[in-house]
């Protein structure tokens, strides 16, 4: 199932610099959060993202959506290079790219009513909907599952679940044409996740939508990534469709990653047989050459010390199963 | 889930659910509060006579002028126990002229509270336009900004007031505003202002940075929101908790400013009063006249007062705290 | 500062965490330099671009346009601003000689110029008043400190008692009352009425401490209460909200003394907002002093300066304001570096 | 291991009054626990887990909290005990973690003087020197590397793992009997999750002390728990061991939660179990079975279930106790409606 | 009034700038004044004065207006000055009452001989005098010391009498030729040594003035006339720590904190007939606030059973003092020097009507009141006080002028009326566009020029007061640009002779006029007969002419004649011979004493 590629990231990179010590404040270093990602979003498809704290995924979300400037790469949206769009253009661009954001609280303005937060972007965009603002707005309200009655309510009259929704009915409110969701549930009670996640698949199935989902957990993603992207210290280091992936991990990182969810299952019942990482992720200030992986690998060797493992297909016959992977000693599933 | 069925030619008006502003609640909350309620009853019992000072007096047949020789014996001090208090005189007279100090206080209250509130007004301006702009735009604008703000709190501000009143009064002068007291005054809010800004423009930073951070704000640069809409449609609302409750704690503090330039020599000037006259010349009337000094400063404490409870009540009444619940 | 808590602060055998002290200060220090500069600047410019003529006011009524303008060439003010500056600047690092001849005086290093209206060289009459504001602007900060940081620790302990109304009273009416009027009701009512104190009489502590002490301890609760005030506040709401922070908890899980957690959790953590308002402050406080010289007559720093404002003595103005701003900016690097200190993620970050 | 009932909960009832109105955070909730045990405390945000967990060890000691029922720890009512006596039993008979291992620290003194500090507390006269020697040890067996070298760090300068290793070795330094985890892996990432309850059950397993785990993931639940009590809306909801809660809930909340996760878990596209609505407000809690508004299986019994707070009963032959008027029909409900 | 316009603060005024001395006639006391000595009896009660012992001076001053001896010119300091370090060649008898008015030698051993009709004064020195070094007082240091009145750059301050008597040419613009010892050549040197010369045996010194001066010998009771040795003059720095001829010498002078004068043990009480010097020392304690200084004396606690104030009671505490009894042993009111007066400026107040309705509606009884009711003074009817005996009559004031001095508003609303006819140009100034008022910036003016305001509003005429910062205020008003209607003022007889008093304040070359006369079409004959009175020789005669001069100027009313001031104090219980010297109309410091 390929269908046309709407948003594609070649060899972004993003580094914040860090830190000022020094008597004349210079950065000494630079937090190479992005470091060469290339990914790719299929029109009407889910872009999983995951990784743990510090891999860099929502600085790929903001780059992507040109909250921040990437340091070099670039993006493309339905072809068109937006990397160095600007100003007015950049505004209009706005209209396609929208954000779900992760914290519901602190993604709603406190003083504005639901109305107004929906109703935003349309007075920013300038965009008067044909009937009037209150009645699209109530459109988009009754579309997420919110009582459009609640059209004069403020943030702190709902619980979170519901101020999700506001901020899902937010994005939704320009007509995106990629949608950008940062850990979109992770903030969330689990019953509530399961409702929000279905909602989002909902409407991508009714509006057509695209996104890019970024998540830590790995469950979340499964359900509703059509291909899922592994980040380990801002790299990349494993792109493939989530059945694969969780069936047979190519990565190490991935497949320790997997195995250190707990499941839903009483200990005696499932086979207990983790991988537990040792150590900490390292710095990205500084990060090590080679495979960024490779002190926390059971399989490096000093190969991967010396050289970085590029994001290729290792199957014997490269198909999308399999997808790509960036180690030079990947598992070989059968 | 049955949302999608609702197309744009069956659209209807909903019936709204009458819902609570914050403000609205904060309202609420704050009404509750009785010893708040009664605070801004006074304090607006002390605006409401100083606005309406000429009626008030009018009615009470007195003026803040008028010279009473008889209520003043041969000391020239009040002619009578506690400075000479009568039905004429509801709260005695000044010693040495013998004006009505209920009078004075009534048109004091005006200078003081118009100092105190337009002051406070350009402090706040001020201090929170260079706060939201450096706390918003970061670099090198907030550089500037944090680095003048560091300059103005190095400099000993009382003693350059004192120092540049009378040079700079006259400048006032000769740029076209009326010689005197409305000179002295525009120094006086001017210099206040320049000076004063620097604290609400430091808090008003430290809150929009942490706003900065909050995802609103990102979301409306994800809708291409400008400068304009982020400071005046996300920032601003949410900062006007802490800037309300700056302005009623500041305002006490400028009326007590002014009476100190007035005990310095570089107030008002005659006849006109402010309760920092009064209470700079009260001090000299410690021995001879116990009343005359208290009653200024008993009004200044009930206005200060009044205002910090209010404020105070205002600040609970806004504390986000209350808007959740954080119980596990 | 951790040293009673078991190892010293410079333990740690990481050079590295004192190396990040070290630059932490000197970044700390070339800062405040940079700001002395343009302090020093901003008030030259200030003081010489007034309406009033510098070489007029250095002489009497008898004073003829003639000596008037040998006053000026004496001291300089003939030249241009920048050079003006430039004569000042070098003076504080050289010393100054104003004049020729037999009617020439010197003002050693550091010079800050000379008055004409009392004959002394600027630096010689800051000096003699300088110690007696230093003296009650710093007891004074001590007092306001501990009374500030005790009824604010009293008022968040005992929160919604009587203790806090009374406190939230007590500091409204005490961060708003003009300092003068709190001062002379103070001194009126000490020493006049309750006659508890000799009227005071300044001596400085090494010729009578006695003396000192009887006349500074009006003064320190003057100005003392009324700042005080705001940091009641202050840090009443900061141990409120230390108190929630989970490591407060964890403190108490572990079994200690409520005293101990308040003293090592709740106040270390409430004190670090205070002590970096509380350099900010110092410029308020030094106006405080001003007032508080002029109440209980003391010979300070503050009380030159009002002088020298009626007397439009303007080498003694712009010296004061110079020497107060430098009082200031040191006060507020001190406090920047006490920060640090305390807190260890400042300096390591 | 041994079976000894360390601690026992009974009929607690914490309360907070607000400005918005009285908040009945913990209703009436019993539980014990057992030496060697873990015991899980599950529920989403709001049911009442953190609550009754601060108040074992009586931490809830706001003016605006009123606490009632009474809470036995080796037969005796904390409860009940003089402020000496309960900071006699924090920390060395029961310990605590919080969920955010960066703000359980304090920051402003090193992480050697913290753990030290908790051991000093409950050994009085030891030397300075002894107890540094023993937190090294600590430190060493939760994992620290280089302890030695790391002792006279400040905690902004670990790593979110290492804090909670190292909040771990404060709240283990005096081999408490009992530890209350309270959502000790929620602020980890899943690799440094699985060190941490790694680490924890291997102490348990040393020490065979019991562990109060309180969580909102049911999968941690399933790996690390011996017994489940499910909160919801303040109350305790349903009450089993780890096997009978994951094979046959029995209550629907604890049902709709498992499918929820379960479905998460293993579906692949296509719609998730949900439980519909919002959990209630503390607030104002309903009369009857708080999760009635939410419950899709009391259609025939609602008048019942809104009326009154069901009790916790024995429902099954098993040991699981259920809060539910459904009861015996709640089974072959649940079992009709489990997803193949 | 002088001292009352000293604010709260300190911030005040520069008395010399008042410039004011001492005086009142040496032979008789005036009948208006009679009080005095009643009134002086507290301070001269009958104990023996003692020696030994610390007297206390409180003030609110920050530091003594001038030291050096040349520069020192107000009333307290002269006496202060005077009395401890610095000796001159004639002085006033150290005696309370009349008897203080007695003109004494000092280092000379008579009141001077004058020849040439008084245009040559000469005085024999009494020898044995020394400074606090030990060394002796010569004739060629007292010519010193009045030589550097001449050094106009650096003497500020003091008395000019010397440039204006001496016998040295002037330029046209009244510049002296001599331009004082520090710059002189050889021979503008010289022509100050001709002048003032010493005898071969140093033991005369002798003035050559430039015209008569009959009372010359009063003249050098200034210390403008006293010695300075050459070697030790440090000009500008002199008037810190100038060298005592005195009983005294410093010991310590810290301005804004305190002066310490302990004994000087070289002055030989032998050589000095007038100084008893009872106390081992003084401090001067500067910088007080006013309020403070009276507490401290009625609470009469610790040391300050030893002081006395430099500045009078404040008005708000004279009721306390003057009604209780426990003061009466150690308080006095009495009459000072000076009499105040509100100057007009008469080129733009032209319109003597005008200046006649401010006068008599004016409620200068509320003036009065505010400053302390009658303790302020008696309201004055001219500008000659009693005291000075031989030039005062009696004025006839303008026909309608309420005595008790409360406003008559008709009388003042016919004069207004008499001007909108005579003079329309300042009616309207005075009804419409108001008459600027300069006062100084303090808190009892504050009240004084509300009531300015209020009064004269009932006639008609507007005030628009403009406060300039006390130190200023003076040199502001005698500024000719400074664009004021109204000013005020006071002023002292340097010595008992109107002389020092009608020219000084309303001749154009006088050094107090504020009223800008010059163009007054009075002015002419108001110049030649002062210029008349002056080169009177006959005292009594002048006498007559003094009191038709002031008769005159209260019919032009260039000035509103004020009070005939008074002052009040208090001092410790322990202090002796605390009475109003009658030359200065303070106390007599030096000859305070420690009560045993």
């Amino acid at each position: 199932m390929t269908s046309e590629v709407l948003l594609e990231g070649k060899e972004l990179i993003k580094y914040f610099p860090h830190g000022s010590k020094g008597i004349f404040g210079k950065p000494d270093g630079f937090v190479q959060a992005v470091d060469g990602v290339n990914i790719i979003l299929r029109k009407g498809q889910t872009l999983g993202i995951v990784g743990e704290s510090g891999c860099g995924k929502s600085t790929l979300a903001r780059v992507l959506t040109r909250l921040i400037d990437p340091t070099s790469g670039s993006i493309f949206l339905e072809g068109q290079d937006i990397t160095k769009v600007n100003g007015k253009e950049l505004q209009v661009l706005r209209r396609d790219i929208q954000m779900i954001f992760q914290d519901p609280y602190s993604s709603l303005n406190p003083r504005h009513s639901v109305g107004e937060i929906i109703a935003t972007p349309m007075r920013i965009q300038k965009i008067l909907p044909k009937g009037s603002e209150k009645l699209r707005v109530q459109e988009l309200m009754e579309l997420v599952g919110l009582n459009p009655e609640h059209y004069n309510r403020y943030p702190h009259e709902f619980s979170g679940g519901q101020r999700q929704r506001i901020g899902i009915a937010r994005a939704l409110a320009l007509n995106p044409k990629v949608i950008v969701a940062d850990e979109p549930v992770s903030a969330l009670d689990v019953s509530i996740q399961a409702q929000i996640l279905n909602l989002l698949e909902q409407l991508q199935h009714d509006l057509g939508l695209s996104y890019v989902f970024i998540a830590h957990d790995l469950s979340v993603v499964r359900h509703i990534a059509d291909e899922v992207a592994v980040m380990y210290l801002g790299k990349v280091v494993e792109l493939a469709r989530p059945d694969a992936l969780y069936s047979a991990p190519s990565h190490p990182y991935s497949k320790a990653l997997l195995s250190a969810v707990p499941s839903a299952t009483p200990r005696s019942s499932h086979m207990h047989s983790r991988i537990v990482l040792q150590g900490d992720v390292p710095s990205p200030i500084n990060p090590p050459n080679g495979c960024r992986f490779a002190a926390r690998c059971w399989k490096a060797k000093d190969s991967c010390i010396a050289q970085e493992p590029s994001l290729q297909s290792h199957g014997e016959i490269p198909d999308e199963n399999v997808g790509l992977v960036a180690c030079h000693f990947p598992e070989i599933s059968n | 889930m049955s949302t999608t069925e609702a197309t744009v030619g069956e659209l209807h008006e909903y019936a709204l659910i009458e819902s609570k502003s914050p403000g609205r609640l904060a309202w609420e909350r704050f009404r509750r509060d009785r010893v708040a309620v009664v605070a801004s009853f006074v304090v607006l019992f002390f605006v409401g006579i100083a606005l309406f000072a000429p009626l008030v007096c009018k009615a009470l047949g007195i003026n803040p002028l008028t010279l009473d020789r008889k209520a003043l014996n041969d000391f020239g001090l009040p002619n009578g126990p506690f400075g000479a208090m009568s039905r004429k005189h509801l709260l005695g007279v000044e010693p040495g002229t013998g004006r009505d100090i209920l009078a004075r206080l009534i048109y004091g209250a005006r200078i003081s509270l118009f100092v105190g509130f337009v002051s406070t007004l350009l402090t706040t301006v001020i201090g929170v336009v260079l706060g939201i702009v450096a706390g918003y735009r970061r670099g090198k604008i907030d550089a500037v900004i944090s680095r003048f703000t560091d300059l103005t709190l190095a400099f000993p501000s009382l003693l350059l007031i004192i120092a540049l009143t009378r040079p700079f009064t006259q400048r006032l002068e000769s740029l076209g505003v009326p010689e005197g007291n409305p000179a002295r005054l525009t120094y006086i809010i001017l210099v206040l202002s320049l000076f004063g800004w620097v604290y609400v423009a430091r808090i008003v930073r430290g809150q929009t940075l942490a706003l900065r951070e909050r995802e609103f704000v990102e979301a409306a640069r994800a809708s291409g929101a400008g400068h304009w809409h982020m400071v005046f449609k996300e920032l601003l609302p949410n900062i006007w908790a802490p800037i309300i409750v700056i302005v009623s704690l500041s305002l006490p503090g400028y009326v007590a400013v002014e009476s100190t330039l007035s005990f310095l020599g570089v107030g008002l000037l005659p006849p006109d009063a402010s309760w920092g006259v009064m209470l700079g010349d009260s001090v000299k009337y410690y021995r001879a006249d116990p009343t005359y000094l208290f009653v200024p400063g008993v009004a200044l404490i009930v206005l200060v007062l009044a205002f910090n409870v209010m404020g105070d009540g205002i600040r609970d009444a806004l504390d986000p705290k209350s808007d959740r619940q954080q119980l596990g | 500062m951790s040293a009673k808590v078991g190892t010293p602060l410079f333990y740690s055998p990481l050079s590295y965490l004192r190396i990040a002290l070290i630059t932490f200060i000197a970044r700390r220090l070339l800062f405040a330099l940079v700001l002395l500069a343009a302090v020093s600047l901003f008030t030259y410019l200030l003081f010489a671009l007034l309406p009033t003529d510098p070489a007029a006011l250095t002489c009497g009524k008898n004073c003829k346009p003639e000596l008037i303008e040998a006053n000026r060439v004496r001291l300089g003010y003939d030249k241009p601003i920048h050079e003006q500056y430039f004569q000042f600047v070098k003076g504080i690092f050289t010393g100054r000689t104003y004049g020729t001849g037999d009617i020439a005086f010197t003002c050693p290093a550091p010079s800050l110029g000379y008055s004409f209206n009392q004959h002394e060289c600027v630096s010689s009459l800051i000096g003699k008043t300088f110690p007696v504001t230093a003296f009650l602007s710093l007891g004074a900060f001590i007092l306001w400190m501990l009374l500030g940081v005790g009824t604010g620790t009293l008022a968040a302990l005992h929160r919604g008692k009587w203790q806090d109304r009374l406190t939230s009273v007590i500091t409204s009416i005490g961060v708003s009352l003009p300092t003068f009027y709190v001062g002379l009701l103070v001194l009126f009512s000490v020493v006049i009425w309750l006659q508890w104190l000799p009227f005071p009489h300044y001596a400085s502590p090494s010729e009578n401490l006695h003396d000192f002490l009887t006349a500074m301890i009006l003064p320190w609760i003057t100005l003392a209460v009324l700042s005080a005030a705001s940091y009641t506040r202050i840090t009443r709401n900061g141990v409120l909200e230390a108190m929630n922070e989970d490591f407060v908890r964890f403190g108490v899980a572990k079994g200690l003394k409520n005293r101990t957690v308040i003293r090592k959790y709740v106040l270390r953590a409430a004190l670090i907002p205070i002590v970096t308002i509380a350099g900010l402050d110092f410029a308020a406080l030094l106006g405080g002093a001003i007032v508080t010289e002029s109440v209980f007559s003391l010979p300070g720093m503050g009380r030159l300066a009002i002088r020298s404002v009626t007397d439009s003595d303007l080498p003694v103005l712009v010296g004061t304001t110079l020497v107060a701003a430098v009082f200031i900016v040191m006060a507020n690097t001190i406090v920047d570096i006490i920060y640090g200190i305390l807190d260890p993620r400042v300096r390591l970050k | 291991m041994n079976n000894v009932r360390l601690l026992s909960v009974e009929n607690l009832n914490v309360e907070f009054s607000t400005s918005d109105g009285v908040v009945h955070a913990v209703n009436d909730v019993s539980f014990s626990v057992h030496s060697g045990k873990t015991l899980g405390i599950v529920g989403e945000s709001g049911s009442g887990k953190s609550v009754t967990a601060s108040s074992i060890l009586k931490l809830n000691t706001g003016i605006t909290a009123s606490t009632s029922g009474s809470i036995l720890f080796n037969g005796k009512n904390i409860l009940g005990v003089d402020d000496k006596a309960i900071r006699a039993i924090r920390g060395s008979e029961i310990a605590m973690i919080f969920q955010d291992p960066l703000s359980a620290l304090n920051p402003y003194y090193t992480i050697g003087s913290q753990i030290i500090e908790a051991y000093k507390v409950h050994h009085k006269g030891v030397k300075k020197k002894e107890a540094r020697k023993i937190a090294l040890e600590m430190l060493h067996r939760v994992g620290i590397p280089n302890p030695e070298a790391r002792i006279d760090e400040y905690p902004h300068q670990f790593s979110g793992g290492m804090r909670q290793r190292i909040v771990i070795a404060t709240a283990l330094i005096n081999s408490p009997k009992l530890l209350i985890a309270d959502e000790p892996t929620t602020a980890l990432d899943v690799t440094v999750q699985a060190q941490i309850l790694d680490l924890m059950k291997d102490i348990q397993r040393e020490n065979g002390m019991a562990i109060i785990l309180i969580t909102h993931d049911l999968g941690v639940v399933a790996e690390t728990c011996d017994d489940v009590a499910v909160m919801y809306g303040g109350r305790i909801v349903e009450k089993a061991s780890v096997q009978e809660l994951f094979v046959t809930p029995t209550h629907p909340y604890s049902f709709g939660l498992l499918g929820a996760v379960r479905s998460l878990d293993n579906s692949a596209r296509g719609e998730l179990q949900t439980i519909a609505g919002s959990p209630p407000s503390l607030l104002n809690l309903p009369s009857g079975c708080s999760f009635l508004p939410r419950c899709s299986y009391a259609d025939a019994s609602r008048q019942q279930c809104a009326s009154f707070v069901p009790p916790l009963q024995n429902v099954l032959p098993t040991n699981s106790l259920s809060a539910c008027h459904l009861r015996a029909e709640a089974l072959n409900v649940l079992k009709i409606k489990e997803p193949s | 009034m002088k001292r009352r316009i000293i604010g709260l603060l300190g911030l005040a005024l520069s008395a010399s700038l008042i410039a004011s001395a001492c005086g009142s006639d040496s032979s008789s006391s005036s009948d208006t004044a009679a009080s005095t000595d009643t009134l002086a009896i507290p301070g001269t009660d009958s104990s023996t004065p003692t020696a030994g012992g610390t007297i206390h001076i409180l003030s609110q001053l920050e530091q003594i207006t001038h030291l050096d001896p040349q520069r020192n010119y107000t009333g307290s300091d002269l006496a202060f000055v005077g009395s401890t370090m610095q000796r001159a060649l004639t002085s006033y008898a150290y005696a309370p009452g009349s008897a203080g008015s007695q003109l004494v030698g000092d280092l000379a051993t008579d009141t001077g001989t004058p020849t040439e009709g008084g245009k040559v004064w000469s005085f024999t020195l009494r020898g044995g005098a020394t400074y606090e070094d030990g060394s002796e007082v010569t004739c060629a240091d007292i010519a010193y010391g009045t030589s550097r009145v001449f050094a106009t750059d650096i003497i500020v301050d003091g008395p000019t009498y010397a440039i204006s008597y001496l016998d040295i040419p002037q330029d046209a613009d009244g510049n002296s030729n001599y331009p004082g010892p520090y710059t002189a050549t050889a021979d503008q040197q010289a022509l100050f040594d001709k002048a003032v010369s010493c005898s071969e045996d140093g033991k005369t010194i002798t003035f050559t003035l430039s015209r008569i001066v009959a009372d010359f010998n009063y003249t050098v009771t200034l210390l403008a006339f006293s010695p300075v040795p050459k070697a030790k003059d440090t000009g500008e720095k002199y008037d810190m720590a100038p060298v005592s001829s005195g009983p005294y010498k410093i010991e310590s002078y810290e301005p804004g904190k305190s002066l310490v004068l302990v004994r000087n043990e070289n002055w030989s009480k032998a050589s000095d007939p007038i100084r008893n010097a009872y106390a081992d020392s003084f401090v001067y304690e500067f910088a007080l606030d006013p309020a403070v200084i009276d507490e401290r004396l009625m609470a009469d606690a610790g040391d300050d059973q030893y002081a006395v104030g430099d500045g009078g009671l404040q008005p708000e505490n004279l009721q306390t003092v003057f009604t209780d009894d426990r003061f009466k042993d150690r308080r006095q009111d009495d009459y000072d020097p000076y009499v105040s007066f509100t100057a007009f400026n008469v080129k733009t107040v032209s319109c003597v009507e005008v200046r006649r309705a401010v006068y008599l509606g004016l409620d200068r009884e509320a003036l009065r009141t505010a400053g302390g009711g009658p303790y302020t003074g008696d309201f004055a009817d001219g500008f000659v006080k009693p005291a000075l005996a031989d030039d005062y009559a009696p004025s006839k004031l303008p026909e309608g002028l309420n005595t008790d001095g409360t406003p008559n508003i008709e009388s003042a609303k016919a004069a207004l009326a008499e001007a909108k006819t005579k003079c329309p140009d300042v009616y309207a100034k005075a009804t419409v566009e108001g008459l600027k008022f300069f006062h100084p910036d303090t808190p009892i003016w504050q009240k004084l020029v509300s009531i300015w305001i209020e009064s004269l509003k009932a006639v008609g005429i507007v005030i628009k007061p403009t406060a300039v910062e006390p130190s200023k205020y003076y040199p502001t008003v005698q500024n000719e640009e400074t664009d004021y209607d109204i000013s005020r003022g006071a002023w002292g007889p340097d010595w008992p002779n109107a002389s020092t008093m009608i020219p000084e304040l309303f001749l154009t070359t006088g050094g107090f006029n504020l009223t800008r006369n010059g163009d007054d079409p009075a002015y002419k004959q108001f110049e030649t007969d002062t210029k008349a009175a002056l080169n009177e020789l006959d005292r009594k005669a002048q006498g007559k002419k003094w009191q038709a001069l002031n008769q005159f100027l209260v019919d032009q009313l260039w000035s509103i004649p004020g009070t005939f001031t008074k002052a009040q104090d208090l001092w410790g219980s322990k202090v002796g011979n605390a009475y109003r010297w009658s030359s200065s109309g303070s106390f007599l410091f030096g000859e305070l004493y420690v009560k045993q």
